[in-house]
């Protein structure tokens, strides 16, 4: 370490060959040559074995490959210019400054995507939006430069001129009819569930006594600790490679065939090892951006989200309202159950109608109920779009039903664990689609869990004092 | 001063898609060393999905887990998959691997029948031999007959399959009809201590027994059910993305989103509810989403029995639950922590 | 431009790179060691952790040039020709780690605790993962294979693997 | 992160030559931890044309007891603060703010100095150093400088540091060593957490009257800067140490409190926790000062 301080001169592109060339080879890195392969994965029967994973070691080494550890000789690195408005129409985008940067080898906007749409069921997403911007997430240009730096500064000189709109954020009003659509001119309403089963209003007519409850829920993001990263390379046969942190590569490559109109012999998606899912890498996102990039500079490019664009530009968990109204015998069995439950999905279909059929069909809970009524509705709102995230649904409604059963139990008396015994589900119980269920052990899982927990009867609501 | 409660929740949750076909392909190949590769069009997102399929594949074959190597997640060497979501890979896509390697041990059969002078239909595969039912001790290793397949008889012992549950369409009016092929159930019980000057919530302990038909490898469900657990604790306590009134996000970072660190995670007890499905390979269903599903009404429960407070958004934060305290005080004011009876968030109406 | 030269797991290595250039990108862009993550580059999530002159640090909020002269351990210095590191065996043997993202920096924040601690207790383990999130595990089978190694390393038994089921 | 120049100094004095040399021709930052500095710069769409590392500056690690008090150099970080033997026993309180800030990775890098100099109002160092009225040195081209923490901060993210201003040193001064004083933070989790409210409450013991003596109360994140709950302060002082008088004085600094409403909590939500964390951080300072008592240590102001 010199005690003079360096001087040295501003950094120049020009004058930064390192970055142009790939890095120095790896070094040695050292690990055990002899494998010791661990008992579990050795034993027969191998069903019931404590087994290791098999990317165990690696992970633990530090040598599991994910994208962005891959390197392949004269990549371009890309960024997206995300719109930072929730609501608007595109007037202009000049990209004139960026592509005259030292180091930008390329620039596309959503004009330069063969067919600039898609979706898991409603193709209603823009790869880039061209004309309108649905919310603060949507990427409207992508920049390929030799360096992540300066395709984060080129990014900054992208102008775009935007008309604002009034935002729709709040499912309830975005429901109503006259609220002004997102996707003009359709209403906002794009998805609509129904399960009827008996008579509801006889049964709560018959009720000894029936409890309303309205819960609301969350929006929430994934956090896969590897955030989205994508590396695509164009060969010369017209061929692109996509690596990608998918989780569904059948769905990612008709996405990728279908947006940049080619066959789909042409493409091949590998997901490596995903650091991480939880349902927000079950759809395409940059990809298609990334193989015309690629396709337009004859380098592979890839592209690492930040953190902040994988909470804005990646999907997340449906927010719900949940209302429920529920009708109890004086003993406490389940007479008749109301449901009405509103999604919001945010500005793009994404996985909402799986979203709402799951949560449609579980909402009434693991219990006998003889009289249902079911409703669910899926809104667009200009906030970010909703998916696929670990539950589908069902987490919000379980939220719902389960509070909504110890108010109940609470109300009349009961013990939390006996009232849920007395509605339960058993085996050949009929779901409220009337299916009959097998191998359905509700009852068993809470009676192990109570023995294990130590349960025992019903609280008082006032806790029991603990030191502070 | 700090009020212990216990809360409890139990749900039930689907295997597979809603009714939409969601099928997977698996295809096979014994080597001639009598280890397999099994080539699935999945992908590894964290689950150990590879790990579960190989032990299927492997209890099919008779060997044993580190005798199957799995390719996956390529569209040009890996047979198609619906992928890694909705708790499927396990029950749809084990289904798949299990029916391939069947294949590919049918054809084994056929190459030892004559081998050991018996029909197909009388060998069965275990330990990695190949044997007559009922006669463990007239058996081959299943290498060698790996190996007499390829270069004596010709027969490269390779099989493919696939599976997709079966469902029927619902009734646009009613509903009504199989939307899945079957349902996983879990009860998760919290504990929790709820501070009543500032709401502070912090869960002690939870307990979770959780159904997955048959656990392929009970430390990998441990993991999905710890990992779920931690989900649902953020979900219950935390975890929010906000927005400004222009509807751009207020925290999209890891400072001001808030998920549980290791400081924030309760003693999770994992139970596994023995059960068989005989429609899951060797009775397996699955386990990755439903994990986190009781645990944020376990907790809400288990706030409501410490305090008496009904938290009907989430999530709970600090605030809430005071804020909540609050009014709770303000009307019943002489009679704080007094029985509960319609201070939760369902009102009750008596006919 | 800045030249720094450095210890890289025992090895000495050199660059010039741009000021702005954090030890994250340095040894990621320039030395091709990629065992250590970016998962936030700003010090939440703990996936770039490693250990500069025995200190574990997030390797993204620090520059290349705060670097110079130090030595640095990442987990691809801490097994050797030989074996695992307990850590390393304890992490595979326990499944304590899923999509395996976060592994590297929780690996090494745990080797800088057991260096200075040699037998945690469970607080002191949750303590000393507190920068380190994790997504998919929950933590539980991490603090069981770190309070594992520490066994390891005492010289004493590991102890017995909690199993889901009760016999009823 | 923006393209700047980087400099990295030996000492103090060459740091502040640095700066001298720098600020005179563009934006210069100062490098400590960089724990905030390089998480800003990460997002800063305008960075600075100069760094200036002072992470090598030996001169500014030091932890030691003067005759003016304890000094604590600007570079020390979060994590020698928690094994300081000094410092863990004069200070406890101290050593709890440094283990609520971040995690170990950003203690390890992190310094007293920088949490300082960035001047986030919820910084977990303030308000300890209040209510133990710390001074701080500054070093500056003409020399030295003393001036009391209380004047440092100016507003959010401001301090009197001029460009080619550094500071150089905390002081806590001797009439307040072992003083005791418990810290309390309130944050949206347990682990990497940011305060919503964070207080330390100090006061020595009249043991004849079982009274308050000069009690002092540092309040952090309901205001532009760390504060002083001054009129608390006065209620306690000279009166019986009492739970009711812990708990009024609770309430009575909530008027000393101007918090804002934000995302993470509401200004009421937070003068709340204010009255609560203010009579738990008195509580704990008594049950502090009844332990140090009762191992014969300091309890008591030194004649």
């Amino acid at each position: 370490m010199p005690d003079k301080p360096r001087v040295i001169e501003k950094p120049d592109v020009l004058e930064k060959p390192d970055i142009l060339k790939p890095p120095a080879p790896a070094p040695l890195v050292t690990f055990p040559v002899e494998v010791v392969v661990p008992e579990g994965r050795q034993q027969t029967p191998a069903v019931g074995q404590r087994a290791t994973r098999a990317d165990a070691r690696l992970h633990g080494l530090g040598q599991t490959k994910y994208i962005d550890d891959m390197y392949f000789p004269n990549m371009l690195f890309a960024k997206i210019k995300r719109a930072g408005i929730a609501s608007a129409r595109i007037k202009s985008i000049d990209t004139k400054e960026a592509e005259a940067m030292p180091g930008v080898i390329a620039v596309i906007t959503g004009r330069d995507i063969p067919c600039n749409s898609f979706g898991p069921s409603l193709k209603d997403q823009p790869v880039l939006a061209s004309e309108r911007v649905f919310h603060a997430g949507d990427g409207v240009a992508a920049v390929a430069a030799v360096s992540e730096q300066i395709a984060a500064e080129a990014i900054e000189k992208i102008k775009v001129e935007y008309e604002p709109l009034t935002p729709v954020l709040d499912p309830l009003e975005s429901l109503k009819l006259e609220t002004p659509g997102v996707h003009a001119p359709s209403a906002n309403i794009y998805g609509h569930k129904l399960i009827k089963k008996g008579d509801v209003e006889k049964a709560f007519a018959e009720s000894y006594r029936v409890f309303e409850g309205t819960f609301r829920t969350q929006m929430v993001e994934h956090v896969p600790l590897e955030p989205y990263a994508c590396i695509a390379q164009w060969d010369a046969n017209g061929r692109v490679t996509v690596y990608s942190t998918l989780g569904r590569i059948t769905l990612g490559r008709a996405d990728v065939a279908r947006t940049l109109g080619i066959p789909m012999s042409r493409i091949r998606i590998i997901a490596t090892v995903v650091g991480g899912n939880f349902g927000g890498k079950n759809e395409i996102r940059a990809e298609p951006v990334m193989a015309l990039l690629s396709k337009k500079t004859g380098r592979p490019v890839k592209c690492v989200y930040t953190r902040s664009e994988e909470f804005t530009a990646s999907t997340t968990r449906h927010p719900l309202v949940m209302d429920y109204k529920t009708g109890v015998s004086k003993q406490g069995k389940i007479l008749g159950r109301k449901i009405r439950l509103v999604l919001d999905g945010g500005a793009y279909c994404s996985w909402s109608e799986t979203t709402l059929g799951k949560a449609c069909i579980l909402s009434a809970g693991p219990y006998n109920i003889d009289n249902l009524y079911a409703e669910a509705f899926v809104v667009y709102t200009n906030k970010t779009m909703t998916g696929a995230m670990r539950g589908f649904g069902a987490p919000q409604v379980c939220f719902a039903y389960e509070s909504h059963m110890d108010d109940i139990a609470h109300a009349l008396g009961l013990d939390p664990l006996e009232f849920r015994l007395m509605n339960a589900f058993e085996e050949g119980s009929i779901s409220p689609t009337g299916q009959k269920l097998h191998s359905v052990v509700v009852k068993e899982s809470l009676l192990r869990a109570a023995k294990r927990f130590g349960w025992n009867g019903l609280g008082d609501g006032n806790g029991t004092g603990v030191k502070a | 001063m700090k009020r212990r409660g216990r809360g409890m929740a139990c749900m039930w949750y689907p295997i597979g898609f809603t009714v939409a076909a969601n099928p997977s392909a698996a295809v096979v190949k014994v080597n001639e060393d009598g280890t397999a590769t099994l080539l699935t069009g999945t992908v590894e997102t964290g689950q150990g999905s590879l790990t579960i399929l190989a032990q299927i594949v492997a209890q099919e074959l008779g060997i044993a887990t580190d005798d199957v190597h799995v390719v996956s997640a390529d569209t040009d060497a890996t047979p198609m998959d619906t992928g890694a979501i909705a708790s499927r890979t396990t029950y749809v896509t084990g289904n798949a691997a299990r029916i391939a390697a069947e294949k590919a041990k049918e054809t084994l059969f056929e190459v030892a029948a004559p081998l050991m002078a018996v029909k197909p239909s009388q060998l069965e595969a275990a330990d990695h031999k190949i044997f007559v039912k009922g006669f463990p001790q007239r058996n081959m290793h299943i290498g060698d007959v790996a190996n007499h397949a390829r270069v004596v008889s010709g027969q490269p012992p390779i099989g493919s399959g696939y599976f997709n549950p079966e469902t029927l369409a619902l009734d646009p009016e009613t509903g009504q009809g199989k939307p899945f092929g079957t349902y996983v159930y879990a009860t998760q019980i919290a504990e929790v201590d709820v501070d009543d000057e500032t709401g502070e919530v912090e869960v002690v302990r939870i307990v979770a027994s959780h159904d997955c038909g048959t656990a392929i490898n009970p430390m990998l469900v441990e993991g999905q059910v710890e990992g779920g657990v931690s989900m649902g604790v953020g979900f219950a306590l935390e975890e929010e993305i906000l927005f400004d009134a222009n509807g751009r996000q207020l925290n999209p970072n890891l400072t001001n989103y808030i998920m549980p660190t290791s400081l924030d995670m309760p003693e999770v007890e994992v139970d596994i509810v023995d059960n068989y499905d005989p429609t899951g390979p060797f009775g397996a269903k699955g386990v990755g989403e439903p994990t986190l599903v009781p645990t944020a009404a376990a907790i809400c429960n288990a706030i409501y029995d410490a305090v008496g407070v009904r938290i009907t958004a989430l999530p709970a934060t600090s605030e809430k639950v005071f804020k909540a305290l609050q009014a709770k005080r303000e009307q019943q004011p002489k009679q704080i922590g007094a029985a509960p009876n319609g201070g939760g968030g369902s009102s009750a109406s008596v006919h | 431009m800045v030249n720094v030269t450095l210890k890289v797991n025992g090895e000495t290595r050199s660059a010039t790179v741009p000021p702005e250039t954090t030890l994250l990108r340095l040894l990621r862009d320039q030395f091709n060691l990629t065992g250590a993550k970016l998962g936030c580059d700003v010090g939440d999530c703990g996936a770039c952790t490693v250990i500069v002159d025995g200190k574990p640090v997030n390797s993204c909020l620090m520059l290349a040039g705060q670097a110079d002269g130090r030595e640095v351990l990442t987990i691809e210095g801490l097994a050797n020709a030989d074996h695992l590191h307990p850590l390393q065996k304890l992490f595979e043997h326990f499944g304590s780690l899923q999509c395996g993202f976060c592994g590297p920096g929780v690996i090494m924040s745990a080797k800088a605790l057991l260096d200075e601690n040699p037998n945690p207790s469970a607080q002191e383990i949750r303590d000393a993962l507190g920068g380190n999130l994790c997504r998919c595990t929950g933590y539980a089978k991490m603090i069981e294979a770190i309070k594992g190694a520490s066994c390891i390393l005492r010289g004493e038994e590991i102890p017995a693997v909690k199993s889901a089921f009760v016999t009823e | 992160m923006k393209a700047f120049e980087f400099f990295s100094a030996t000492n103090s004095n060459h740091a502040v030559a640095l700066l001298a040399q720098h600020a005179a021709n563009g934006k210069v930052k100062v490098l400590a931890g960089g724990t905030d500095l390089l998480a800003d710069l990460k997002f800063s769409v305008h960075g600075p044309d100069v760094v200036v590392d002072i992470s090598r500056a030996n001169d500014l690690k030091n932890i030691a007891v003067t005759d003016q008090g304890l000094s604590i150099g600007a570079l020390v970080t979060h994590t020698q603060i928690m094994r300081s033997p000094v410092i863990r026993d004069m200070f406890p309180a101290l050593v709890d703010a440094a283990h609520t800030i971040g995690a170990v990775q950003t203690r390890n890098l992190g310094t007293l100095g920088g949490n300082l100099v960035t001047a986030v109002p919820s910084m977990d160092s303030g308000p300890t150093l209040m209510a133990l009225e710390a001074i701080v040195t500054i070093a500056s081209p003409g020399g030295r400088r003393q001036v009391p923490l209380s004047e440092f901060f100016v507003g959010p993210r401001k301090t009197i540091l001029k460009p080619d201003e550094l500071l150089a040193e905390i002081i806590i001064p001797k009439q307040n060593l072992g003083k005791p004083t418990h810290f309390l933070k309130f944050g949206l989790r347990k682990g990497q957490a940011l305060a919503l409210v964070n207080v330390a409450g100090s006061f020595w013991v009249d043991w004849e009257k079982n009274t308050f003596v000069a009690p002092r109360i540092g309040l952090g994140a309901v205001a532009p800067k760390v504060i002083r709950a001054s009129q608390a302060e006065a209620f306690l002082e000279g009166r019986p140490i009492t739970p009711e008088n812990m708990a009024e004085a609770g309430r009575i600094a909530v008027n000393d409190a101007k918090p804002i409403s934000d995302f993470r909590a509401s200004a009421e939500y937070r003068r709340h926790l204010v009255a609560v964390l203010t009579k738990r951080a008195l509580e704990g300072a008594w049950a502090l000062a009844q332990k140090k008592r009762l191992e014969g240590s300091n309890g008591k102001r030194h004649a």
